[in-house]
């Protein structure tokens, strides 16, 4: 019972006991003590899997609740009670699909391209903090780390566009990069501010500078709103999903993929999904902090919180136009995130 | 135990391989890939040597940002050239690009 | 504006072959080298603004076919029908497409349906209909997927 | 359709290409095929293939007897179809110097504003999914059931109504017709402005479509544009105002009209339409006589020689029906003239220059029927 | 300047709108029919697939083979044939009433033209089938049986007019 | 032990991805692969505690250069189902060139005495990370080269966008 608190509470203590516990062990059998690491790693790897494969399958059952609700639906309630089995069941379904290679198309592109959308998808769960220390690697640069390896699934998005060699996939390809490209950068600054304020990248010092409720959104409102619309347009998600604009490009950069890829590429957008919310609410909710309930769990309410906001929004607006995105970019969420920096940087300097 | 002759047979290595590319490839985009790995080459033994011989002052770090930076012009601008070429003349390879030579 | 006023103004330029009154509506025959300037001349000088439609009908009996124009005049709020009788074995006529452009279309229908060959077309490829059926609604098209009514 | 590629491959400059659209395509409402000139995303030229489901209406119904016809004007367009009923019954009824009932020409008017609501409600979902918002299918499907459930009450059809018979009606309105109808116009008002709220005065679909797809009066009616399309531009011709068929002068209502013509005004002359025709609704509803609903008419429809050609204002636009009779119990020739083979033709003058997402939002603001393009 | 933030106002306000509408439905009830459980109150009228129901007063069809309906019908849905009886003659009873459901178009003009009340097109509308042939029925051999009100409102029609 | 299969794992990637990206017959596999080349040399510098530089080599190199050439080569669709040799007829020259160049860089390595130098450095195991060192070093001793590098960047951005912007007369 104890530890069970103190692991939902301080998860960082009873884990590092644990660690050193397993090595005094392993030195008594006289084996080398990386293997050791090498299992930790792998655990820690296989653990933040099935968090993310459990996740999205939630968290697309979740939207698709949602979004019923909003639409005065029911929504899934047929497989398992409620319909909670209802995307494990669609999985299952993609999974034994045939999964087909159009004759035209650039295998080898074809192929890794849901590969390389899912795999740095994957990799940013390393650093977010679920809990107190209960992060998997705590890393330096964390917020750069995030920033930097999201920016790898744009050229998975471009070799499933160009391997298609499908026209409507290419234009989806296309304007994926040119999207992505262009909102990295407010993005960039709006971090930048977080960081400013921080002095530092580390995700757990990011967290730590907001305890006693000193939570970012307040000074940063605008930052906040801003992370939220460039967010929502790095993951690709309505009104920003262009990149695979149903009414236009029929489904964009996945036109051509079915069964198990195309499963592959859902996954990955859901849990970009939830990547984003989860840093939204590292950086400008406090992270794990709140009162009562174990910090993991105030994480994760605060992540569906965004998640909530993030969905509502898609489910209510219509597709923005591509020049209108760029614009919207570049007139708007630029000048905005640039002069929230610069009135950062001038308050911190005069306070 | 890794030491710095690991990373500069390294970076030895993949600087050749630039080489090689930027000879040999015909497609302009090609080149303009292989000088990228050629930098990198570089940006290894910068970091190489500076985590090896001067960590205080991190200068080869600083100089690999700098590196980078160029790289990244320089490619932006190389494939303004090759893009504008392209559009008007429809070559993408280099040995094509004869307009200015006599 | 009533039939009447608007013959006599149509007779006053233009040639009429034939005319007569069907519930109200004028129905003037003109031939078929005129229709460009007929057409024209009841656009701009006559105000009638919208082509409602152009088609044509098999008159087998009569060995013709009869291209139909329907014009409407929002201003006066009247009908005018303005018909050319063709030869059937080799209808042709001028196009008015420059006159009224949504006359395209509809003398590409015509085209197909009928056989009736629009002479300076903008666009004379084929409109709704995919090659190798011809003419179907002339009253000699066969189909041996037309059936009969049944006889009870 | 054509077999000849419209512009030659030759004539492509090195950054343009060809892009089909359709005739499968999640945005074309049908099997409309569009073939796209691109120039990044600008269109530079464009090509209508119309025809992948024509069915040669006309031909078939030159084999039927008059009044067998009355179901297929159902399948011309399945969006409004009393209103097509409406335009063939008036045809026949004209040949044949029948005058209907009161109490039948106030029932014709109430299922057929209704039917406009139902399509217009049609529209603006299909509208939401072309511009990508996901949930105003749904809201308007909600008002559009109401709808269907009260024609169907009437008609026994739920999308081919089958509803109009020469001379007035089979069957008299349905007791609970009234109730339903009263229910109907108390709350369709408030629902309007929310579908207004959601989507139509969106900040995002606003930037979109105003200044999109500009359709200039005198080119609408120089295509034979109708409908709420023509009224976009300015342009208050509505055949119920212009040119009144049935009892419509009796209704006090105003034809909507946009200003400028482009895409936002052809969607906000259609949200204003509804209103109006609920309404009309609401007076037919108050006004309607007690009597008889159908005319003593015979019992074999043969018309006297002669031709008639009838127009009534449809959801989309003009749509009239033109009948050549020569005395027996089929027409000789019947040629139905559908507004959105007009309205689709139009779409190249106003396309060319704009995004392809323009293409969708300017064609999805034409609200085409496709079975009535190619009939 | 001031138009640029008076811009970003209106737009907010604007999307603020929809955002409202969608949350106003959050809490409204949902609509949906769970339909193979919960089944539409379809209306009296309805045309479902055409039928030749049974007379409960007679336990036989109303049909006289008077083929007034196959001629009402636009496509040829219907075919029929009289009951030639021993003497050679046809009787004013149905041999057989083929009824094409794959052509039918549900247009009620049969149903309208009976004089005898004999056909009535049902409240049936689940009628997917996955092989053809079964879409061809003999409504005679059917001895069809109309339930629920359809059933009272089409003996009402015809014990009242005729 | 384990950093040294690390670091072979992570050479042989590069190196591996390196070839290919040479070798390659299709220009967009190049890209992709010079992609993972890239993410090899970025798992290296973070192997040597330059976290910062393997973050912007990721973010810029990866996340600009390479997707910045993708695009170029989805804009000139030409390449499309295109299989022809990628490589020229100075295969042989060019061979000799960079073995030549490697083995004099090796042997160069190898002839150098870097004990001495090394000594009174920090040992490697001490590797800590030095962002924060980077971030003083920007602003304090290198700001010109900074904001040169700034000017640069602006430079070639406008001069990029000058290049390819089009020429509206040669158009009509």
């Amino acid at each position: 019972m104890e530890l069970i608190k103190e692991l939902l509470y301080n998860s960082g203590k009873p884990l590092g006991e644990l660690y050193t516990w397993a090595h005094g062990i392993w030195a008594g059998w006289g084996a080398p003590p990386f293997l050791l690491d090498l299992i930790f790693q792998i655990v820690i790897g296989v653990a933040v899997a099935a968090v993310v494969v459990l996740n999205a399958l939630w968290i697309i059952y979740y939207d698709r609740k949602l979004s019923a609700l909003m639409q005065i639906r029911k929504g899934p309630n047929r497989v398992g009670p409620l319909g909670l089995l209802q995307t494990i069941a669609d999985t299952v379904k993609l999974m034994i699909k045939e999964d087909i290679n159009p004759k035209a198309v650039d295998i080898f592109s074809f192929w890794i391209a849901p590969l390389i959308i899912f795999i740095p998808t994957f990799a940013v769960f390393l650093v977010l903090p679920f809990g107190k220390g209960l992060i998997p690697a705590d890393l330096n640069i964390g917020i750069l780390y995030v920033v930097a390896i999201t920016g790898l699934t744009v050229i998975g998005i471009l070799a499933a566009g160009w391997g298609s060699n499908n026209k409507y996939s290419l234009i989806g390809g296309l304007r994926s990069a040119a999207q992505i490209v262009s909102y990295e950068i407010p993005m960039m600054l709006v971090i930048l501010s977080i960081v400013l304020m921080t002095g530092s990248m580390k995700m757990s010092d990011i967290v730590a500078a907001q305890s006693h409720y000193k939570w970012f959104v307040i000074p940063q409102i605008i930052g906040f709103i801003v992370f939220l619309i460039v967010g929502n347009a790095e993951i690709n998600r309505a009104p920003f999903d262009l990149p695979e604009a149903e009414s236009e490009l029929v489904a964009g950069f996945n036109t051509e993929y079915s069964a198990m890829k195309f499963a592959f590429f859902y996954l990955a957008e859901y849990t970009n999904l939830f990547l984003t919310s989860a840093i939204a609410a590292t950086l400008f909710l406090g992270g794990w902090e709140g009162p009562l309930l174990p910090p993991i769990v105030w994480f994760f309410i605060k992540t569906y919180f965004v998640v909530t906001i993030l969905m509502w929004i898609r489910w209510t607006f219509p597709r923005i136009r591509v020049d209108h995105l760029m614009e919207f970019s570049w007139k708007y969420m630029l000048p905005i995130a640039l002069l929230n920096l610069v009135i950062t940087a001038i308050v911190i300097k005069l306070v | 135990m890794i030491t710095l002759s690991h990373y500069i047979i390294l970076g030895a290595v993949l600087f050749a391989i630039g080489i090689f590319g930027v000879i040999t490839r015909r497609n302009a985009i090609g080149i303009l890939m292989s000088l990228e790995l050629i930098f990198n080459a570089v940006n290894i033994n910068m970091v190489a040597f500076s985590r090896f011989l001067t960590p205080e002052g991190a200068y080869g770090e600083l100089f690999t940002i700098f590196i980078i930076t160029v790289a990244a012009a320089e490619s932006v601008l190389g494939l303004a050239i090759i893009l504008a070429i392209y559009r008007k003349r429809q070559v993408l390879n280099a040995d094509e690009m004869n307009l200015m030579k006599w | 504006m009533i039939f009447t006023e608007i013959l006599d103004k149509l007779k006053a330029k233009h040639e009429v072959l034939e005319s007569k009154e069907d519930l109200g509506v004028l129905n003037a025959w003109v031939s078929a080298k005129k229709i460009k300037e007929v057409i024209g001349f009841l656009k701009n000088d006559m105000q009638f603004g919208q082509l409602s439609f152009v088609t044509a009908v098999d008159l087998m009996a009569a060995n013709n076919i009869e291209m139909v124009y329907r014009l409407f005049s929002y201003e006066t709020k009247s009908d005018v029908v303005i018909k050319v009788k063709l030869d059937r074995a080799k209808p042709e006529i001028e196009t008015i497409t420059s006159i009224f452009s949504t006359a395209d279309w509809h003398e590409r229908e015509t085209s197909e349906m009928f056989g009736v060959k629009f002479l300076n077309h903008p666009d004379p490829n084929r409109l709704l209909l995919p090659d190798g059926i011809d003419m179907p609604l002339r009253k000699d098209f066969k189909c041996a997927d037309m059936t009969p009514l049944p006889k009870v | 359709m054509t077999t000849k590629a419209p512009f030659e491959l030759e004539k492509l400059s090195n950054d343009e290409y060809i892009l089909n659209m359709g005739p499968q395509h999640p945005s074309t409402h049908g099997v409309l095929r569009i073939i796209l000139k691109l120039d990044g995303e600008v269109v530079k030229d464009l090509y209508c293939d119309v025809g992948y489901i024509h069915s040669s209406v006309e031909k078939m119904c030159e084999n039927k007897k008059y009044e067998m016809i009355m179901p297929y004007t159902d399948r011309l367009d399945y969006l409004s179809a009393v209103n097509y009923n409406w335009g063939y019954a008036l045809a026949v009824e004209k040949l044949m110097g029948i005058t209907v009932p009161e109490r039948a020409e106030y029932i014709r008017v109430m299922l057929a504003e209704l039917n406009r609501i139902m399509s217009h409600l049609l529209w603006y979902s299909a509208y939401g999914m072309d511009v990508g918002a996901l949930t105003p299918i749904m809201y308007a499907f909600r008002e559009r059931e109401e709808v269907i459930d009260m024609i169907e009450g009437m008609t026994g059809g739920r999308l081919t109504h089958n509803a109009f018979r020469f001379g007035g009606f089979r069957n008299d309105l349905p007791k609970d017709f009234m109730d339903s109808l009263k229910k109907f116009i108390g709350h369709f008002n408030d629902k309007i402005d929310e579908y207004e709220a959601l989507l139509i005065n969106n900040i995002i679909l606003t930037a979109r479509t105003i200044g999109v797809g500009v359709l200039s009066k005198e080119t609408a009616i120089n295509y034979g544009v109708t409908g709420p399309s023509l009224r976009g531009s300015n342009c208050a011709i509505d055949l119920r105002k212009t040119a009144p068929y049935s009892i419509y002068e009796k209704f006090d209502f105003k034809a909507c009209v946009g200003k400028n013509g482009d895409t936002w005004d052809r969607l906000k002359v259609r949200m204003d339409e509804m209103r109006e025709s609920t309404k009309i609704l609401k007076q037919a509803m108050e006004g309607i006589p007690a009597g008889d609903i159908m005319a003593k008419v015979p019992k074999i429809i043969k018309p006297a020689p002669g031709e008639v050609y009838t127009k009534v204002e449809s959801a989309r636009g003009e749509f009239g029906v033109y009948i050549v009779s020569d005395g027996t119990d089929k027409p000789y020739r019947i040629k139905f003239r559908s507004p959105s083979f007009s309205n689709l033709s139009v779409l190249k003058e106003i396309t060319i220059g704009s995004k392809i997402a323009d293409v969708v939002a300017i064609m999805g603001s034409l609200d085409l029927v496709i079975p009535e393009i190619d009939r | 300047m001031i138009k640029y933030i008076a811009d970003i106002i209106k737009g907010i306000i604007s999307l603020m709108e929809g955002l409202l509408v969608t949350l106003k439905h959050v809490f409204r009830k949902p609509i949906t029919l769970q339909y193979p459980e919960q089944r539409p109150d379809i209306s009296l009228r309805f045309r479902g697939r055409l039928a030749m129901p049974i007379d409960p007063a007679t336990k036989d069809n109303r049909c006289t083979a008077c083929m007034i309906c196959v001629r009402a019908c636009p496509n040829h849905s219907i075919e029929c044939e009289k009951i030639v009886g021993e003497d050679g003659k046809p009787k004013p009873k149905p041999a057989s009433y083929t009824y094409n459901m794959g052509s039918c178009i549900y247009c009620n003009l049969c149903v309208e033209s009976c004089p005898f009340f004999a056909i009535i097109m049902s409240d049936e509308y689940e009628t997917g089938t996955e092989d053809k042939a079964s879409l061809t029925m003999d409504l005679a051999a059917e001895k069809y049986e109309l339930k629920g009100k359809k059933a009272a409102w089409w003996g009402s029609k015809f014990k009242t007019e005729g | 032990m384990i950093e040294l299969i690390l670091f072979y794992a992570f050479a042989g990637v590069t190196i591996f991805a390196a070839m290919l990206m040479v070798l390659s017959r299709n220009i967009f596999h190049s890209a992709l692969f010079l992609a993972l080349a890239l993410l090899g040399v970025a798992a290296l510098f973070a192997m040597m505690g330059s976290f910062f530089i393997a973050g912007i080599q990721v973010l810029l190199y990866i996340g600009a250069v390479v997707v910045l050439t993708i695009f170029v080569i989805n804009l000139t669709k030409q390449v499309i189902g295109q299989d022809v040799s990628q490589v020229n007829e100075l295969v042989l020259p060019a061979i000799i060139t960079s073995l030549l160049s490697a083995c004099l860089i090796i042997l160069a390595v190898l002839k150098t005495d870097w004990g001495t130098r090394i000594a009174q450095s920090v040992a490697q195991s001490e590797l800590t990370d030095n962002t924060a060192i980077i971030g003083r070093q920007l602003l304090t001793n290198f700001v010109i080269p900074f904001e040169i590098v700034s000017v640069l960047l602006l430079a070639a951005l406008i001069g990029a966008i000058a290049i390819v912007s089009r020429d509206k007369e040669a158009d009509k």
